[in-house]
């Protein structure tokens, strides 16, 4: 278990990848909002956050996510979400959030979408 | 309600506690026969109770007191949980969730609560604070599953 | 000890709750650092002092009453866990596990907890049964996954 | 989530495949060793426990093996573990049994260990 966020900048696509790890609650929302902040003031012409690494996500995260959806739609920076676990992805269905993000299965998918 | 809690927990406002409640609930939920689904849907529900116990009911300090009461239930099988509080004290009307057609962040836990829960209902404690009280019952499907006189955590 | 524990659990003596309870153990000595292995020598150990009280303290009787009250300790970082019963008191020092060498089964639960904890010291309850107290803590190379101020259980 | 015990005779071999799933504790390991004893009554060559599916095991669950390891010594039946998850070669390593079993990683080595 690092600590360090884990931000890979593909330079290629000019798309940024944020790959978030472990549980997001209450506890750890807060971090990975920051680090959602951090880089759309980079302004990327794409967002990806990959979710394959956190296998339990509560409304704090949803929430998070929620607003850089509106960040991203306002910066014109498009927002794909990658790599959804089951845990996460029934958290999305029951907010009825589904439908509001672009959600693909790859991360090659990810940067077509 | 059958007899005594099978479970009680006391435990501090602090949110590093959120993910080993969730580990528990999660495991006490499996041994019950619940689907992983539903397993996953229970300790989230759980999850925002207690965040919104922490943030609304004692402003995210860290040294409030929280009980949790746990019971198995049978006949219908199924699980009620009732977290009682000392923390502010709210009419029960108030605690509701948002419309989801506003998309915002926030005010999705009690939704979440809502949905996932065969029943849930605050109350202020009389002692001050708040009690909620939830209970989710197996569904139909996952009552196959679900043996009362045989071990649940184990295909010998 | 610091301060009330963090986590206060009431339980009866029942098999079906060792596996939440495991589940809970894990989950807890996760968000204070300790590794897989560890964890799961942890919860391990935990099951075998449950079990034990079961079996010897309740003769498996599933509604005697046991207390888990648990610390996270810091400087050096670790669990403390005090396990209490009002079950058959005996001589603590019969208490011991068995010579390994002679491979029969049963006989190993003891020897685990003593090999896996830091610390375990079994009393007789002034109240009638018994305490155990339960330490350990973090190993060297565990310590720097081991952060007081920030939250444990995420990789942001 | 069955509670069926799933026993595999194959008889080409001449070997009983055991193979218990979930967690093996107090509550259910005398489960466990009656299935071993209604085995080991049908005097295979050998008995092979696959542990694949077994992610916990506790000194009950320990017990059950030791006694069935002893059984199949006076018997003359060869008994082999396959498939041992991390937490259940901890609970092995503790206990400083690892040596008194034959253990292999696959399936096909149990036939021939
Ligand atoms: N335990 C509680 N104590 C006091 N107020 C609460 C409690 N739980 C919920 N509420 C109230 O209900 C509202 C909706 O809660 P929720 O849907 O979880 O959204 P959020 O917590 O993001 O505001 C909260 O804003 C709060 O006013
Ligand atoms: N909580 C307890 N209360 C009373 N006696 C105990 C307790 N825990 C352990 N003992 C005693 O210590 C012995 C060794 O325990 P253990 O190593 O777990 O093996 P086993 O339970 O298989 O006998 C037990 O047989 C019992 O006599």
């Amino acid at each position: 278990m690092t600590r360090e966020l884990t931000v890979d900048l593909t330079s290629v696509a000019g798309a940024a990848v944020l790959r978030p790890g472990g549980d997001i609650d209450m506890s750890c929302a807060p971090a990975v909002r920051k680090a959602v902040a951090n880089i759309m003031r980079d302004r990327p012409e794409r967002l990806i956050i990959d979710l394959s690494a956190v296998a339990y996500m509560d409304s704090s995260g949803i929430a998070t996510l929620v607003e850089a959806l509106q960040q991203s739609m306002r910066n014109k920076i498009k927002l794909v979400l990658v790599g959804v676990t089951p845990q996460v992805h029934s958290a999305f269905e029951i907010t009825k959030l589904v439908s509001m993000f672009t959600i693909v299965a790859t991360l090659k998918d990810a940067s077509n979408a | 309600m059958d007899r005594e809690p099978c479970i009680s927990v006391r435990l501090f406002s602090d949110p590093k506690l959120l993910s080993p409640i969730r580990a528990f609930v999660d495991g006490l939920s499996k041994s019950i026969g619940f689907s992983e689904k539903s397993r996953g849907l229970l300790s989230l529900a759980v999850d925002e109770a207690l965040a919104n116990v922490i943030r609304h009911g004692y402003s995210e300090r860290t040294d409030g007191l929280i009980w949790l009461n746990i019971w198995r239930l049978h006949e219908p099988a199924g699980l009620r949980i009732v977290l009682e509080d000392l923390g502010r004290s709210v009419d029960p009307t108030l605690i509701k969730g948002r419309n989801l057609a506003d998309v915002r962040p926030g005010g999705l836990g009690v939704h979440i609560i809502k949905e996932t829960m065969t029943e849930s209902k605050w109350e202020m404690r009389p002692g001050g604070g708040m009690r909620l009280t939830l209970v989710k019952l197996l569904a139909p499907e996952e009552r196959e599953n679900s043996s009362p006189t045989q071990s649940e955590n184990c295909t010998p």
